[in-house]
């Protein structure tokens, strides 16, 4: 039962190298914008579960409830932000997909790549 | 039991991801990201981080959905197959992924109230919010106070983030564009001849950015604050726009409003920051606006919670309708 | 009791899951998708309960006024897509 | 255990069945249209009966008040959702009836 307790980070380190796998191997622009996206939300998981306590609820103070135990506030506070700005920079991503497109008629980087060479 | 529950979901994740990656079908990429951002949400629930399920809710159900369907109707909807050898990337992967788990088995299980990361400032936090602040919600006294600093930074990446896409995205076509069918592109006709969804639509618009305004204003007291607030109300204003088209969106939310919303939010940030210098404080030290220090650092969270969320609100629906005018033009 | 009905949600978000990853029409996802979307609302509102906070009912109503969204923005790509391969036909004609 | 927690247990347990019938004939049903149907008709009963059930736990407080609201928008949005998918893909040209359709579906 105590290797249970790390099934959250096993599921971190396979999210994150699916991920990874995605950005390194997939050619296409946007499935790589996709890979970042789930390479991005394993961290998010990775911070989220360091803040968990046993026993622990939201650390939002109750009126009248004494005794309770909370969990981690700061793991929270910096995961929040970074969703909004996670989202503001793949939208920044997929802006700079849409311009290669129109430039290159392409979002396959292989194909992309090889009409620079043709041109170099 | 709760954690089986979690571990149940934290599978279907996996799956989930590994579908998206496998599939051919962007669209059905982003479906499948619309799944993962759920199992994701609930996941954050689970590990009491209400806060954080909520922003991914806000952000993950709507705006990343649109986002890139929008995407992937200015570029292609299938990927090309590839021929080089794929054995390289899976091979450093796997390898990498077997040294990340070896390395789990030294980190502290989960829950553990003994783990090193809740020894340091956190019960500080918790101890000090109700005295200093006087605030239930420990993560917005943090996020608004005690770190006001670092979420300063963040606001001001989105912010940037919103200018960088208009810059890629908000000049017109090149020369050698030519839009499909006999020189007039299509016009955007939204869903105005879809019924039930409109009416719906119009019904449920106002109490979605009810809804925001009352996240955006009760996040000293339960999970919520300017970024899920900001959000949602982004979320509402897609819907509308979604319904009934550019042009009506345009008229009841000018174009020059969500620019100036974008800037105006950090700028008022700030100058919450500056005000505090000028009353004698430190830059972004809220104790000082008022002759109570508690009551000061409650209007400043609530002021700089409102930047953050106007900021927010304007950023998310400038990229928004930047894409989507893109497809129009 | 709250365990019993967790566990039947959950149990058909897998099933949804398996509908998702099988299509075969793109139609048949959004489904999955829609009905993983309910029934994530469902499980947080039961999770509430279930830690005896209900003052975080917040979430699944977030999810129940927004879930909407993605549904019409499928909607709308599918209505541009079907314009934009018309005009293309036009084209090739 | 008082009345109102047998009420809740008789709920939660058809809701839950409600569900699982549901996600069940989502999965194995032969055709699309089929497939809907089998997904929202028991999608509604069963939020319908596991939102009464927790109703009847909760209380009358601000909680059952969310509730309300939860299965009220639920209730309007859920159903318009699947009109819409319905709707979607009959003009895309997939014919009720036909037991099978090409593998894209498009």
């Amino acid at each position: 039962m105590e290797l249970f307790g790390l099934y959250h980070y096993w599921t971190f380190a396979v999210l994150l190298m699916i991920g990874f796998y995605a950005v390194i191997a997939k050619s296409n622009l946007v499935k790589k914008l996709i890979g970042l996206y789930i390479f991005q939300s394993a961290v998010f998981l990775l911070y989220i579960t360091m803040d968990k306590v046993d026993g622990g609820t939201a650390p939002i103070i109750q009126d009248g409830v004494t005794g309770q135990v909370f969990s981690n506030p700061i793991p929270q506070v910096l995961i929040l932000t970074a969703i909004v700005v996670g989202i503001s920079t793949t939208a920044l991503g997929l802006a700079i997909v849409i311009r290669i497109k129109e430039a290159y008629g392409t979002i396959e980087e292989h194909e992309v790549r090889e009409m620079d060479h043709r041109v170099a | 039991m709760v954690n089986l529950f979690a571990m149940f979901l934290l599978t279907l994740l996996i799956i989930t991801a590994v579908a998206i990656v496998r599939t051919k079908d962007l669209f059905v990429a982003v479906m499948l990201t619309g799944i993962f951002s759920l199992l994701m949400s609930a996941n954050f629930f689970i590990l009491d981080a209400a806060d954080v399920a909520l922003t991914e809710a806000a952000i993950g159900a709507g705006i990343t959905t649109v986002l890139l369907l929008g995407a992937l109707a200015l570029t292609a909807e299938r990927e090309r197959p590839v021929s080089a050898p794929r054995w390289l990337p899976l091979v450093v992967v796997a390898i990498t992924a077997v040294v990340m788990i070896y390395a789990t088995f030294d980190k502290p299980r989960l829950g553990d109230p003994l783990a090193p990361v809740h020894q340091h400032v956190a019960p500080w936090y918790l101890e000090m919010t109700p005295v200093l602040i006087g605030i239930p919600n420990v993560v917005t006294a943090i996020l608004g106070s005690f770190r006001g600093y670092d979420t300063l930074g963040e606001l001001i990446v989105i912010f940037t983030a919103c200018i960088g896409v208009l810059f890629l995205l908000g000049v017109p076509r090149g020369e050698g564009h030519q839009p499909p069918g006999n020189g007039a592109a299509p016009p955007d006709v939204a869903l105005s001849h879809h019924l039930i969804p409109r009416v719906v639509g119009r019904l449920i618009f106002p109490f979605i950015v009810l809804f925001g305004l009352y996240v955006q204003f009760h996040g000293e007291f339960g999970p919520g604050g300017g970024f899920q607030g900001g959000a949602i109300i982004a979320a509402g204003i897609v819907l509308y726009t979604l319904l009934e088209g550019e042009n009506s969106s345009f008229s009841a939310v000018p174009r020059w409003t969500l620019v100036a919303m974008a800037a105006g939010g950090a700028i008022l940030y700030g100058a919450v920051g500056i005000a505090g210098m000028v009353m004698g404080g430190n830059f972004l030290n809220y104790s000082v606006l008022s002759n109570d220090p508690v009551l000061g650092q409650q209007m400043g969270i609530l002021i700089i919670e409102a930047g953050v969320g106007i900021t927010v609100c304007g950023a998310l629906l400038t990229i928004f309708h930047v894409i989507n005018a893109r497809e129009h033009c | 009791m709250y365990y019993v009905v967790s566990v039947a949600i959950l149990v058909t978000m897998a099933l949804a899951l398996v509908r998702a990853l099988l299509g075969p029409s793109v139609y048949d996802r959004v489904l999955a998708v829609n009905v993983f979307g309910t029934k994530t609302v469902l499980l947080l509102s039961v999770i509430t309960f279930l830690y005896g906070r209900p003052d975080f009912l917040d979430l699944a109503l977030a999810y129940a006024l927004i879930n909407f969204i993605g549904v019409l923005a499928v909607l709308k790509y599918f209505q541009n897509r079907s314009i934009r391969r018309a005009a293309e036909q036009k084209d090739k004609d | 255990m008082d009345f109102f927690d047998i009420i809740s247990w008789i709920l939660f347990t058809t809701g839950g069945a409600f569900v699982f019938i549901g996600g069940l004939g989502a999965l194995r049903l032969p055709n699309f249209y089929t497939r809907l149907h089998a997904a929202s008709l028991t999608d509604s009963i069963g939020t319908i009966l596991i939102m009464t059930a927790i109703m009847f736990q909760a209380g009358w407080s601000l909680a059952a008040i969310k509730l309300i609201t939860i299965l009220g928008f639920l209730m309007l949005t859920s159903p318009t959702a699947t009109y819409a998918l319905a709707n979607a893909a009959l003009l895309s040209g997939m014919k009720p009836g036909k037991p099978e359709y090409d593998k894209e579906g498009y």
